[in-house]
C-alpha cells in the first residue's frame, strides 16, 4: 500500500515523460489523484485507536550502513500524507490547465517532488527520512529556477542551499544518533523505533537536538532563519509555490514530533524555551512583516513563518494538546495555503500584478472567485469556527499551560492575522478596481480545482474531530515519551 | 418538539436562508432573496416562541437544558462538543434578536431594493443573524467564541458592504479587526478558566467556579478582566469603541440590526451569562462598571456635537450600551436585560426612521442640511419623534422605565453606585438633548430642497458621491443604489417601523415597577444563584426613580427644543462662545488620535523596523555576510592560483613546512 | 663518519634543489635542480643502505636513476616542443593558465 | 682519510649545486651539475656503493647530462630577468628551502635511531657490487626492475611524442602562443 | 653463486602481463596501421581482457613476486576503475586531435603506460615498486597533458604538471629514504614491524618521512595546499586525459596511500591522523571555494576534485575498515559521476566555439535534453543529493568519521557540500534554466571568440556524440543505479576494506 503510495507519482511522471507534450500534464494528474484516492483508503482504513504504526514496510535497504527501507503511518502522519495528496493535484491540475514550457520535464519534477515528500512524512527510518527531506529540494530547485519569475536562478540556488545547510548538518546528526546509540560490537541501525529506545546521554542529545532543530527551523523558516524565503517565494511558479509553502515548510514542523522529540527528550526539555522564543520570534516577525509587504506572495510568504511559529509553539508547549494542535494546524495551513496561491495565479492573470497597489475591485464581477478566496482567507486568519481556529485553540491552550507568558504573547499574533489576511483580501477583492485590472469570473476548471480544496477547509470546520481523533494517539505518545 | 430542538431551529433557520440566497445568487428574481430571508428569520422568531413556551412549560428550577450535535475538537484532555445552553437568558435574547432582525428584514427587503448586492445583503443579513444566535444559544466557551467571531465577521462583511467605496472598506477592517482584539481577550479569557476548570462547558464551569476561587481571587479577576476585553470591543465600550462610529458607512439596515439593536449588546450578554465569574471578582466587576459610565457620559457628549445624523444615533447607542454594561456589571441583571430589550426596539426604530430620512436626502447624513421633513414626511417623523421619545425615557416609553430601574438599583445598592444614578441621570438629561436636536432638526425648521421636493413628490437625486469624502462614487454599478426607498412609499418599511414604533411605546410595560416583573421573574432561572439580584427595589424609590428620570428628560427636551425651535441662533452662538469644548468633542475626545499613536503608529513603525533593519540587516546580513566570507575565501584561493608555478612549488614547500612542524612538535 | 654527516648534506642538498627549483625561471635549469633533489634522496638511500647494511637501498638509487633519466627526457622533450611553438622559455609566461 | 674524502666529496657535491642554481646560463649549470654528479658519485664510492657510483658516472653523468647539453645549446641561452614578478616569493623561497633543511636536520639529529652516530656496521664482501645488486635485481625486484625498463619505453615513447618532427605539428606562423 | 628464480604466479601477474603486452600492441599497432579505429580499438580490447583478468582474479589475496606487490581486493577495485576510466578515455579520444596529433599509437601506449602504472601503484607494497609504479604512472601522463601540441595551454600544462610533479616525487622520495632509514627495510609489512623493532614510534625521523610521503602522496590525489597543479593541469590537458586524470591518478594515489599509510605506517597512525584531518579539512575549504565562479568546466572539476579528495581523505585517516570501505565506495562512485560529466564536456567542446566555457552547455536541457541529463546527474551526485551514489558514498564516509571520533571532519564534509551547491547548481543552472547561445560572440566584448580546438576538431575527427553520449548516459545510469541500490557496490567496496582488515 505504502509502496503504491511513494511510488505512484514518480511512475506516473516517468510515463508522462513518454507522453505528448499536451497529455504529459494530465497523465502526471492521474497519477497525482490515483496518489490521493490511495490516500483516502488510508484514511479510512485508519485504526484510530491505535497509537502505533500502521501499513508498515520494513526491508533491508543497505544493510551495509544500517538503512532499512521502513515505512509507515500513524496519526502523525497520515493527515500530512493526506494532504499532500490532496494538493498535489490541485497543483498540477492548476498547472496543467495552462501552457507551460517544457511540460515533460515540469510534471516529472513536481511527481518526483510529491514522491519525495510522502517519502519523508512515511519513512520510519531516521536517515531514510534525511534522505527524502534532502530530495524534495531538488525538484523544487528545477521547478522554481526552471520556471519562475525574475531571479530565479540566485533565488532558486538560495533556497537549495539554505535548506541545505541545515539538513546536511542534519545528515552529520543522524548518522551520529545512529551511531552513538549503537552499543560497541552491535548492528548499526537507523530504524526510529529503535533508536527510541536507545537513548543517548543528556550532553549528546543537546548538540544533536541543534543540528536537526536547525534543518526543521530553516526548513519552516524559523524566524532569522528564513533569508532564503523572500527570493525564493518572489521567484517561484505560484503552483510550486503553493506547494513549497503548503506542503514542505510542514516536514521541518513533523520533523520535531517525529524525530526531535522522541529521540533527544532530554534536549527538548533542556531547548524547549529557546524554541518557543523563536517560535514567538516567528510569530510576531511574520506577522508584522507580513502587513508591511505589498507584494501578495510575500504576505502569504510571511504569513506562513507565523503560521509555522504557532506550529511550532504548540510543539513545543510539549504537550499533548499543544502537540495535536500543532499536527492539525500542519494541515489547517497547508490546505488554506495552497488554495490561497492559487487565487493569486488567477489574480495575477486578470491584473498582470501581484502588488497589492496594482489590484483591487476584483469581487466586482467574480463573485465566486471572492466567494472562495473569502473562505479561505477567514481559515487562514483563523477565524473561530474554521479548523485553522481549533487547531490553533489547541496550541494556545498547550502553551497556555506550559508557559502562560508565551502564550499571551503568541496570541498577539492571532490579532495581527485577522489584519494582514483580511487586508490581503480587501486590497485584492474589494475597493476599486485600478486601472488594467480586469475583474472576470474564475473559469470552471479553475473553480474545479480550487472548490474541492474550500470544500474540505469547509467540511473541517465542522468537523475538525475527524481528524483530532484520529492524530491523538500518536501525537500524544510522542509528546508523552519525554522524561 | 423539546426546547432544544427549538433552539436548533432557531439556529438552522438563518443559516438556511444565508446559504439558500448565497448559492441562489443568480436565481432569485426581484426581491426574493429578500423574502426568503425575513421568512427565515421569521421562521427563527416562530421558533423561539416555540423554545420560550417549551421552557416556560418546565419547572423553574429545570429550564437550564443542554443538547449536542457531535463532538467538534476533543481530545488530549479538551473536551469541546458543539452543544448549546437553552436558559431563561438566552431564551430571552433569542426573542429579541429574531424579532427584531425579523422586522429589520422586512425593511430591507424595500431600503436596498434597487442595489446591485440585494441577494449578498441578505445572505450577510441571515448570517448575522445565525452567528449572533450561535453566540447566544452556546453551551460553552468554544462555541461562544465561534459565535462571537461570526458576529463579527458579519459585521466587517456588512459595514464593507458597499466595498468600492473606501471609506467602507476601512471602516470594516477596523470593526474587525477591533473584533478580534476582543476575540483574542475572550480566548485567553476561556484558556484560563479552561486552565483552572479544565472545562469549557458553561454549566461545569459555572458549577466549578463558586468552589475553585474564593472572591476576587487573581485568576478569577483576569478572567473576568479578559472577558470585559471581548465584551467592550464588541460592545464598543471605551476604549475600544472607535470603530462604532466609522460602522455607520454600512447601509442603514445594517446599523439598525447590528450597530443597534443586537451585536454590539453581546458585551452586555456576556457580562450576564459570566455572571457567576463576575461576582466572584466584584473588582472586576466594578471596573467595568465604571467604564460603561465613562462611556454613557463621553458618547452622550460627543452625540451633542456631531451633525452626521447616523453617527449621533451610533454614539448615543454606546452610551445606552453603557448604561447596560453599568447595569449588568453591578447586579441589576434584569434592569440591564431589559434595557437591552427595550433600546433594541427604538434604536432599531432610530434607525430605521434616519434611514428613511436618508434616503429622501439621497443618501446625504448631515443634519444641518436637513429640516421639514415634517410634512414631506410625516409616517417617518411621527416614528422618529417616538424613537426619540423613548430613547430620552419620556415617561410611558420604554426607555423610561428600563433606563431607571438600573439607575434605581444602582442607587438602591450604596456604597460609591450612587455615583451611577448621579451621572447617569446627568446623562439622561444629555441624551434627552440630543435626541431631540435630531428631532428639531430634521422634522422642524426650514424645509429642506430635499423635502421641498418630497412635498411636490419627487424623490431627491443626487450625484452620488461619498456621504464621509464626498469623492464620486462608482456608479458603474450602481451602488449603494440610483433609487431610494421612503417608509411613505414603501409598505414594507412602513410596517417594520410601525410595529417598533408601537413596542417602543408599549414595551415598557412588560416591566414596570410595583406592577409587573415579567423579565425579572422570567430571568429568575439563570440568575437564581446571584447574590446579587435580589429582587427589586422597594416600589417607593423606585417611583422617586422615576420621577426623577421623567423631569431630567422632560428638561432636557426643552433645552433642545429651546435652542433648536425657539432661539434658533442661540447654538451657534454657544457653539463659538464655548469653541474649546465643542473642538474637543467634535473630535471625539481624540480617541482615534489616541489609538493611532499608542498602538496603530508603534505597530507600524514596528513593520517597518522589521522590514528595514531586520530584514535587511540581519536576516539578509546573514546570508550576505556568509556568501562574503565564502566569496573572499574564493578570491584568496584564486588569487593564490596566479599561474605562477614556482609559486605552486612554493606552497607545496610551504605546506611541507607546516606538515613537518606539526610533526616535529607531535614527536618531541 | 658517522652517518649523519652524510644524511645533512643530503638534506642539504634537497634544499639547495628546492631554493633553484623555487628562483629559477628557465625550465632547464628548473630541470637540473629537480634532478638535485633526487640525488640528494639518492644519497640519503645510499647512506641508510651504508648504515643499515642493506642493499635495498641502492636498488632503489638505481631506480630513482632510472625515474630520473625519464624525467630528464619528457622534460626537455617538452622543452624542446615549446621551443618549436616558439613559447618563450621562461616558467614565469607560463600564466595562461590561472585563477 | 675518509673525513677527508668526504669533505672533499661534500664540497664538490654542495659547490656543484650551489653553481647550478646560481649560474645565469643553463649551460653552465649543467656542467656544474656534471661536477655535482661526479662529486656525489665519490661518496657513494665512500658508502660502498660501487655500482650505483658506476651507474652515477656512465648513465647519469655521462649520458643524460649529454641529452641536457644538447637541449641546453637547441634552446640557446634563455634570459632570466632579474626582475621578481611574485610577490614574496624572493623572501619566502630561501626561507622556507631553510625551513625544509632545518627540520629535516632536526630530524635526523635529533633521532633516536643509534646506527645514525656510527659509521655503519660491518658489511659483507660483494656489498654494493654489481653480481650481488644484480642478485636483487632479478630475485626481490624483479618486477621493480621491468616496470623501470617499461617506464624508460614509455619516456622514450613520450620523448618521440614531445619532441619528434611529425607533419601535422607544422607551426602555424605568427601566431600567439 | 646461485641465482633463485623468484617464485612467480603468473595467474595473479596476468593483469600486468596483459596490459604490458597491449602497450607493446599498440605502440606497433600504431606504426602499423594509420586507420582510426584500429589502435583504439586495440587499447580497448587490451583493457577489456586485462578488466576480464582481474576480475577472474577478485578475491585472491597474496603476495606476488618476493612481496613486491600484493594482489587483492583493493587492488583490483583500484585496478578496475583504473580500467574503466582509461577505455572512458578511449573512447572519448576518438577524433581527439591530442591522439592525431601525438601520433595514436603512441597516444594510446601513453595512456596504457599509465593504466599499467597505476595497477602496479593500487599493488605495490614495496617502496620502490611503489616509487617506480608512481612515476610509471605519472611519466606518461605529463606527456600526455603537452600531448595536444598545437595548444600552447596543453604544453603549458604538461610543463607545469612535469615540474611540480617531480618536486613531489622529489619529496615523496626523501621520505621513502627516511622511512626506510628509519625502519631498516622497503617491504611495507617489515616496515610496520621495523618501526616497533628499532624504536623509532613517534621519533622525527620517521614523523617526518612521513610528512615528506605525506605531501607526495597529497600532491597525487590534489590535497591542498599540494594542490594548486590541479585546476591548471585540468584545464590545459586534452578534456580526456583530464577525465583519465581526475578519475584513475586519484583512484590509483589513494590505492597506494592507503596501503602505505594503514599497512606500513599503521603503527603510527595515532600521530598522523590529526595532520591529515587538516589537510582534509583545508581541502574541502580551499577546493569548495575555488570551484566558486569558474567558468571553465574542467577548472571547476579540477577543484571540485580537490573538495572530492579532501572528503576521501576522511575515510583514510580515521584508519578503520569502515572507512577504508567508504573510501573505496566513494571512489568508485566518484568515478561515474565524473566520467558522465565530462564525457558531455568533450562532446559540447567540440560541437559549440566555447570549448570547456561554461557557455558551451547553456541551454543544453532544451536543445539536448539526452546530453543534459548525463551532466545534471553527475552534479546532482558530486553535489552529494539523494538518490545518487554521491549522497550515499557521503553518508558512508561520515559515517567512518563520526564513527572514529572524527564528528567534527563530518561536519566539514557537510558544509563544504553546502558550499559546492553553489557551483554545481550553477551548471544545473546552465543546463536547464538559461537559454543557449547562438553565435560564438564573448559576451563581454561582443569580440568573435577565438576558434578554440572544437572548430578544428569537426573536421579532423567528427564528435563522436553517440557513442560518447552513450557512455555518459551508462554513467549518469549507474549513479543513479548505485544511489538507489547501492548494496552490490558497498559490497565490492568492503571486500577491500576486509582485504586490509588485518593490517588495522
Amino acid at each position: 500500500m505504502l509502496n503504491l503510495l511513494l511510488s505512484l507519482p514518480l511512475a506516473a511522471g516517468v510515463v508522462a515523460c513518454a507522453m505528448p507534450r499536451r497529455a504529459a500534464g494530465w497523465v502526471a494528474s492521474a497519477g497525482s489523484l490515483g496518489v490521493l484516492g490511495l490516500a483516502i483508503a488510508l484514511v479510512a482504513g485508519f485504526d484510530a485507536s491505535a497509537d502505533g504504526l500502521q501499513h508498515s514496510v520494513d526491508v533491508s535497504w543497505i544493510p551495509g550502513l544500517g538503512v532499512r527501507y521502513a515505512l509507515g503511518v500513524d496519526g502523525l502522519s497520515l493527515f500530512l500524507v493526506a494532504l499532500t495528496a490532496l494538493v498535489w493535484p490541485a497543483a498540477m491540475i492548476f498547472s496543467a490547465l495552462r501552457e507551460i514550457e517544457r511540460p515533460r520535464l515540469y510534471f516529472l519534477m513536481l511527481a518526483l517532488a510529491e514522491s519525495a515528500t510522502l517519502g519523508a512524512f512515511l519513512a520510519q527510518d531516521l536517515l531514510l527520512f534525511v534522505l527524502f527531506f534532502d530530495l524534495m529540494l531538488v525538484p523544487f530547485y528545477f521547478l522554481i529556477g526552471a520556471w519562475g519569475g525574475a531571479n530565479r536562478v540566485p533565488a532558486t540556488t538560495k533556497m537549495i542551499v539554505y535548506t541545505l545547510v541545515g539538513s546536511l548538518l542534519m545528515l552529520v546528526a543522524a548518522i551520529a544518533t545512529a551511531i552513538l546509540a549503537t552499543p560497541a560490537g552491535g548492528q548499526l541501525t537507523f530504524s526510529i523505533a529503535a533508536l527510541q529506545s536507545h537513548l543517548l546521554s543528556t550532553g549528546s542529545q543537546y548538540w544533536l537536538f541543534c543540528f536537526f532543530a536547525a534543518a526543521f527551523l530553516v526548513k519552516m523558516p524559523a524566524f532569522l532563519l528564513h533569508g532564503w524565503m523572500a527570493d525564493a517565494y518572489r521567484a517561484a511558479p505560484l503552483p510550486v509555490l503553493a506547494l513549497l509553502s503548503g506542503v514542505l515548510s510542514k516536514v521541518g514542523a513533523y520533523g520535531f514530533l517525529r524525530v526531535a522529540l522522541p529521540l533527544f527528550p532530554q534536549a527538548t526539555t533542556h531547548f524547549q524555551e529557546l524554541i518557543l522564543v523563536v517560535a514567538l520570534a516567528s510569530i510576531l516577525y511574520g506577522s508584522a512583516m507580513a502587513f508591511t509587504q505589498t507584494n501578495v506572495r510575500l504576505i502569504a510568504g510571511y504569513s506562513s513563518i507565523a503560521q509555522l511559529g504557532f506550529i511550532t509553539a504548540g510543539i513545543f508547549s510539549l504537550r499533548p494538546d499543544g502537540a495535536n494542535g500543532a499536527v492539525l494546524q500542519m494541515v489547517n495551513h497547508g490546505l488554506v495555503v495552497v488554495p490561497v496561491f492559487l487565487i493569486i495565479a488567477v489574480l495575477y492573470e486578470r491584473a498582470g500584478s501581484e502588488d497589492l497597489g496594482r489590484l483591487g475591485g476584483m469581487a466586482m464581477r467574480a463573485p465566486v472567485l471572492a466567494a472562495l478566496f473569502l473562505v479561505v482567507t477567514l481559515a487562514t486568519l483563523a477565524m473561530p469556527g474554521s479548523a485553522n481556529f481549533v487547531g490553533e485553540l489547541y496550541i494556545l491552550i498547550g502553551l497556555f499551560q506550559a508557559k502562560i507568558v508565551y502564550a499571551f504573547v503568541a496570541s498577539i499574533g492571532v490579532a495581527l492575522a485577522a489584519f494582514y489576511a483580511l487586508r490581503l483580501y480587501q486590497r485584492t477583492m474589494h475597493n476599486r478596481a485600478p486601472e488594467g485590472v480586469e475583474s472576470r469570473e474564475i473559469g470552471w476548471r479553475d473553480g474545479l480545482v480550487l472548490a474541492p480544496l474550500v470544500a474540505c477547509i469547509v467540511a473541517l470546520a465542522l468537523y475538525p474531530q475527524f481528524i483530532l481523533h484520529r492524530i491523538d494517539p500518536s501525537t500524544s505518545a510522542k509528546v508523552a515519551l519525554r522524561r | 418538539m423539546s426546547a432544544t430542538t427549538y433552539a436548533w431551529l432557531v439556529l438552522a433557520l438563518p443559516l438556511a436562508g444565508s446559504l439558500t440566497i448565497a448559492f441562489g445568487y443568480r436565481l432569485w428574481p426581484g426581491r426574493a432573496a429578500g423574502w426568503i430571508g425575513t421568512a427565515a428569520i421569521g421562521l427563527a422568531f416562530l421558533a423561539s416562541i416555540g423554545a420560550l413556551t417549551q421552557l416556560l412549560g418546565e419547572p423553574s428550577e429545570h429550564r437550564q437544558l443542554t443538547s449536542s450535535l457531535w463532538d467538534y475538537a476533543s481530545a488530549a484532555g479538551v473536551n469541546v462538543k458543539l452543544g448549546i445552553l437553552v436558559d431563561p437568558l438566552s431564551v430571552f435574547m433569542i426573542l429579541v434578536v429574531t424579532g427584531v432582525s425579523t422586522l429589520i428584514h422586512l425593511y430591507s427587503v424595500s431600503y436596498v431594493e434597487s442595489d446591485r448586492g440585494y441577494a449578498r445583503f441578505f445572505s450577510y443579513l441571515n448570517f448575522f443573524v445565525f452567528s449572533m444566535l450561535l453566540l447566544l444559544l452556546a453551551g460553552n466557551f468554544v462555541l461562544l467564541i465561534v459565535g462571537w467571531a461570526f458576529v463579527g465577521f458579519a459585521s466587517y462583511a456588512l459595514i464593507s458592504f458597499w466595498y468600492r467605496r473606501e471609506t467602507a472598506t476601512k471602516a470594516g477592517m477596523k470593526a474587525f479587526v477591533i473584533n478580534v482584539v476582543g476575540d483574542v481577550g475572550l480566548v485567553l479569557a476561556a484558556f484560563f478558566v479552561f486552565r483552572e476548570l479544565h472545562a469549557f462547558d458553561y454549566l461545569t464551569v459555572f458549577q466549578g467556579a463558586a468552589g475553585h476561587f474564593h472572591t476576587n481571587q487573581g485568576v478569577v479577576v483576569a478572567i473576568c478582566l479578559l472577558l470585559l476585553v471581548g465584551a467592550f470591543a464588541k460592545s464598543a465600550q471605551l476604549p475600544l469603541h472607535t470603530w462604532l462610529p466609522d460602522a455607520m458607512e454600512g447601509p442603514t439596515p445594517v446599523s439598525a440590526l447590528i450597530h443597534a439593536a443586537t451585536m454590539v449588546t453581546a458585551g452586555v450578554y456576556l457580562i450576564a451569562r459570566m455572571h457567576p465569574l463576575f461576582e466572584l471578582a466584584p473588582t472586576a466587576a466594578d471596573i467595568a462598571a465604571f467604564i460603561g459610565l465613562a462611556t454613557v457620559i463621553v458618547a452622550a457628549s460627543i452625540a451633542l456635537v456631531v451633525t452626521d445624523l447616523k453617527r449621533i444615533i451610533a454614539y448615543s447607542t454606546m452610551s445606552q450600551i453603557g448604561y447596560m454594561v453599568v447595569g449588568v456589571s453591578i447586579g441589576a441583571y434584569t434592569a440591564g436585560m431589559f434595557h437591552l430589550m427595550t433600546h433594541a426596539f427604538f434604536k432599531a426604530l432610530l434607525f430605521m426612521a434616519a434611514g428613511s430620512v436618508i434616503a429622501a436626502m439621497a443618501s446625504r447624513q448631515d443634519i444641518d442640511r436637513m429640516g421639514g421633513f415634517r410634512r414631506s414626511l410625516p409616517y417617518t417623523s411621527l416614528l422618529l419623534i417616538v424613537g426619540a421619545l423613548a430613547l430620552s425615557g419620556f415617561p410611558g416609553t420604554s426607555g423610561f422605565f428600563s433606563k431607571d430601574e438600573i439607575l434605581v438599583f444602582a442607587a438602591e445598592r450604596g456604597g460609591f453606585y450612587w455615583i451611577f444614578a448621579i451621572a447617569g441621570y446627568a446623562a439622561a438629561a444629555m441624551t434627552a438633548f440630543y435626541s431631540f436636536r435630531i428631532v428639531f432638526r430634521v422634522c422642524y425648521g426650514e424645509p429642506c430642497p430635499e423635502a421641498e421636493a418630497l412635498r411636490e413628490g419627487h424623490m431627491a437625486h443626487a450625484e452620488p458621491e461619498n456621504p464621509v469624502t464626498g469623492e464620486p462614487e462608482d456608479t458603474d454599478v450602481g451602488f449603494p443604489g440610483p433609487e431610494h426607498h421612503v417608509a411613505e412609499q414603501a409598505r414594507s418599511m412602513a410596517i417594520a417601523m410601525g410595529c417598533l414604533g408601537l413596542a417602543a411605546l408599549v414595551g415598557g410595560f412588560v416591566q414596570i415597577p410595583g406592577v409587573s416583573d415579567a423579565i425579572g421573574h422570567f430571568l429568575e432561572g439563570t440568575f437564581a444563584n446571584s447574590k446579587l439580584a435580589t429582587g427589586n427595589p422597594p416600589t417607593g424609590d423606585a417611583y422617586l426613580g422615576l420621577l426623577a428620570g421623567a423631569v431630567v428628560s422632560v428638561l432636557g427636551i426643552g433645552l433642545a427644543y429651546l435652542l433648536y425651535v425657539v432661539r434658533p441662533g442661540l447654538a451657534p452662538a454657544l457653539r463659538t462662545r464655548l469653541s474649546g469644548v465643542h473642538r474637543f468633542l467634535v473630535n471625539r475626545w481624540y480617541f482615534d488620535e489616541l489609538i493611532d499613536a499608542v498602538v496603530v503608529r508603534p505597530t507600524l513603525w514596528l513593520g517597518r523596523f522589521f522590514d528595514d533593519v531586520i530584514e535587511r540587516r540581519v536576516v539578509q546580513g546573514l546570508v550576505e555576510g556568509t556568501v562574503g566570507v565564502v566569496r573572499g575565501t574564493s578570491t584568496a584561493v584564486r588569487f593564490a592560483q596566479s599561474g605562477f608555478v614556482r609559486a605552486y612549488a612554493l606552497l607545496l614547500i610551504t605546506g611541507f613546512a607546516g606538515l613537518g612542524l606539526y610533526f616535529l612538535i607531535v614527536s618531541s | 663518519m658517522n652517518m649523519d654527516w652524510y644524511l645533512v648534506l643530503s638534506a642539504l642538498l634537497f634544499a639547495t634543489g628546492a631554493v633553484g627549483v623555487l628562483i629559477r625561471r628557465s625550465p632547464v635549469v628548473i630541470l637540473l635542480c629537480l634532478e638535485l633533489m633526487l640525488n640528494a634522496g639518492n644519497l640519503a638511500l645510499i647512506t641508510f643502505s651504508r648504515m643499515l647494511g642493506d642493499q635495498q637501498g641502492q636498488i632503489f638509487a638505481i631506480v630513482v636513476m632510472v625515474v630520473a633519466a625519464c624525467e630528464v627526457v619528457v622534460g626537455l622533450g617538452l622543452i624542446v616542443a615549446m621551443y618549436r611553438r616558439r613559447i618563450p622559455l621562461n616558467v614565469d609566461d607560463l600564466r595562461q593558465l590561472r585563477g | 682519510m675518509e673525513a677527508v674524502a668526504f669533505f672533499i666529496g661534500a664540497l664538490g657535491a654542495m659547490g656543484g649545486a650551489v653553481a647550478v642554481i646560481a649560474l645565469r646560463n643553463p649551460f653552465y649549470s649543467v656542467l656544474a651539475l656534471i661536477v655535482h654528479l661526479f662529486s656525489l658519485a665519490g661518496l657513494f664510492l665512500l658508502l660502498h656503493a660501487e655500482f650505483v657510483a658506476a651507474a652515477q658516472i656512465v648513465v647519469y653523468a655521462g649520458a643524460v647530462m649529454v641529452l641536457y647539453v644538447f637541449v641546453a645549446a637547441y634552446v640557446g641561452n634563455i634570459e632570466e630577468p632579474m626582475w621578481e614578478p611574485i610577490a614574496g616569493q624572493r623572501l619566502l623561497a630561501p626561507l622556507m628551502a631553510s625551513a625544509l633543511f632545518v627540520e629535516l636536520t632536526i630530524a635526523i639529529t635529533g633521532s633516536s635511531l643509534k646506527a645514525l652516530g656510527t659509521n655503519g656496521p660491518t658489511i659483507p664482501f660483494g656489498f654494493g657490487q654489481p653480481a650481488s645488486i644484480g642478485r636483487f635485481f632479478l630475485e626481490r625486484f624483479l618486477i621493480v626492475f621491468e616496470a623501470a625498463s617499461i617506464l624508460l619505453l614509455v619516456a622514450a615513447v613520450g620523448a618521440v611524442v614531445l619532441a619528434g618532427r611529425r607533419r601535422t605539428t607544422a607551426v602555424p606562423s605568427g601566431e600567439p602562443t | 653463486m646461485n641465482f633463485h628464480a623468484p617464485h612467480i604466479d603468473y595467474a595473479a601477474l596476468s593483469p600486468v602481463l596483459a596490459l604490458t603486452v597491449g602497450i607493446c600492441i599498440v605502440l606497433l599497432g600504431g606504426l602499423v596501421r594509420r586507420d582510426r579505429v584500429v589502435v583504439p580499438l586495440l587499447t580497448l580490447l587490451t583493457l577489456g581482457i586485462t578488466a576480464g583478468l582481474c576480475i577472474w582474479q577478485f578475491g585472491e589475496r597474496k603476495d606476488l613476486v618476493t612481496g613486491a606487490l600484493r594482489l587483492d581486493e583493493l587492488a583490483i577495485a583500484i585496478a578496475l576503475i583504473a580500467l574503466t576510466a582509461a577505455a572512458f578515455t578511449v573512447v572519448l579520444s576518438l577524433g581527439e586531435p591530442a591522439a592525431e596529433q601525438s601520433g595514436r599509437g603512441e597516444y594510446h601506449a601513453l595512456l596504457l603506460g599509465s593504466v599499467l602504472g597505476m595497477v602496479l601503484l593500487a599493488q605495490a607494497q614495496n617502496l620502490v615498486s611503489f616509487f617506480v609504479a608512481l612515476e610509471l604512472l605519472s611519466i606518461p601522463l605529463y606527456v600526455l597533458c603537452g600531448s595536444n601540441l598545437r595548444r600552447a595551454p596543453s604544453l603549458e600544462s604538461g610543463l607545469k604538471y612535469l615540474i611540480v610533479g617531480s618536486l613531489g616525487s622529489a619529496t615523496l622520495l626523501y621520505g621513502l629514504a627516511l622511512i626506510y632509514g628509519g625502519s631498516g627495510s622497503t617491504d611495507f609489512n617489515a616496515i610496520a614491524a621495523g618501526i616497533g623493532k628499532a624504536g623509532v614510534l613517534g621519533d622525527p625521523l620517521i614523523l617526518i618521512g612521513i610528512a615528506l610521503a605525506a605531501t607526495g602522496l597529497a600532491f597525487k590525489i590534489s590535497i591542498a595546499p599540494f594542490h594548486q597543479w590541479t585546476p591548471d593541469v585540468y584545464e590545459g590537458a586534452p578534456t580526456p586525459i583530464t577525465a583519465f586524470m581526475a578519475v584513475a591518478t586519484k583512484a590509483a594515489a589513494f590505492a597506494v596511500f592507503i596501503r602505505f599509510f594503514e599497512v606500513a605506517l599503521g603503527p603510527e597512525s595515532g600521530d598522523w591522523d590529526v595532520a591529515l584531518a587538516v589537510l582534509a579539512a583545508i581541502s574541502i575549504v580551499v577546493g569548495n571555494v575555488g570551484a566558486l565562479g569558474q567558468s571553465s568546466l574542467k577548472r571547476l572539476l579540477g577543484y571540485s576534485g580537490v573538495a572530492q579528495a579532501g572528503y576521501m581523505l576522511v575515510g583514510l585517516l580515521v584508519a578503520t575498515k569502515l572507512g577504508i570501505d567508504a573510501l573505496v565506495f566513494y571512489l568508485l562512485g566518484y568515478t561515474v559521476m565524473n566520467l558522465a560529466a565530462f564525457a558531455v564536456i568533450v562532446i559540447r567542446e567540440r560541437e559549440t566555439p566555447f570549448g570547456d566555457d561554461i557557455h558551451a552547455i547553456e541551454g543544453l536541457g532544451r536543445e539536448r535534453p539526452l546530453l543534459a541529463w548525463p551532466l545534471t546527474i553527475s552534479m546532482l551526485g558530486l553535489a552529494g543529493l539523494p538518490g545518487t551514489v554521491g549522497f550515499i558514498g557521503k553518508l558512508y564516509l561520515i559515517e567512518a568519521a563520526v564513527k572514529d571520533s572524527f564528528t567534527w571532519l563530518g561536519v566539514a564534509i557537510v558544509i563544504g557540500t553546502m558550499v559546492s551547491l553553489a557551483y554545481y547548481l550553477r551548471v544545473i543552472a546552465a543546463v536547464w534554466m538559461t537559454p543557449g547561445r547562438e553565435s560564438a560572440r564573448d559576451p563581454a566584448t561582443g569580440a568573435e571568440l577565438p576558434a578554440m580546438a572544437g572548430g578544428e576538431t569537426i573536421e579532423a575527427g567528427g564528435v563522436h556524440a553517440v557513442p560518447i553520449g552513450l557512455l555518459a548516459g551508462l554513467a549518469a545510469a549507474a549513479t543513479i543505479t548505485f544511489g538507489v541500490i547501492p548494496q552490490p557496490l558497498i559490497d565490492f567496496a568492503s571486500n577491500a576494506g576486509q582485504a586490509l582488515a588485518a593490517f588495522l
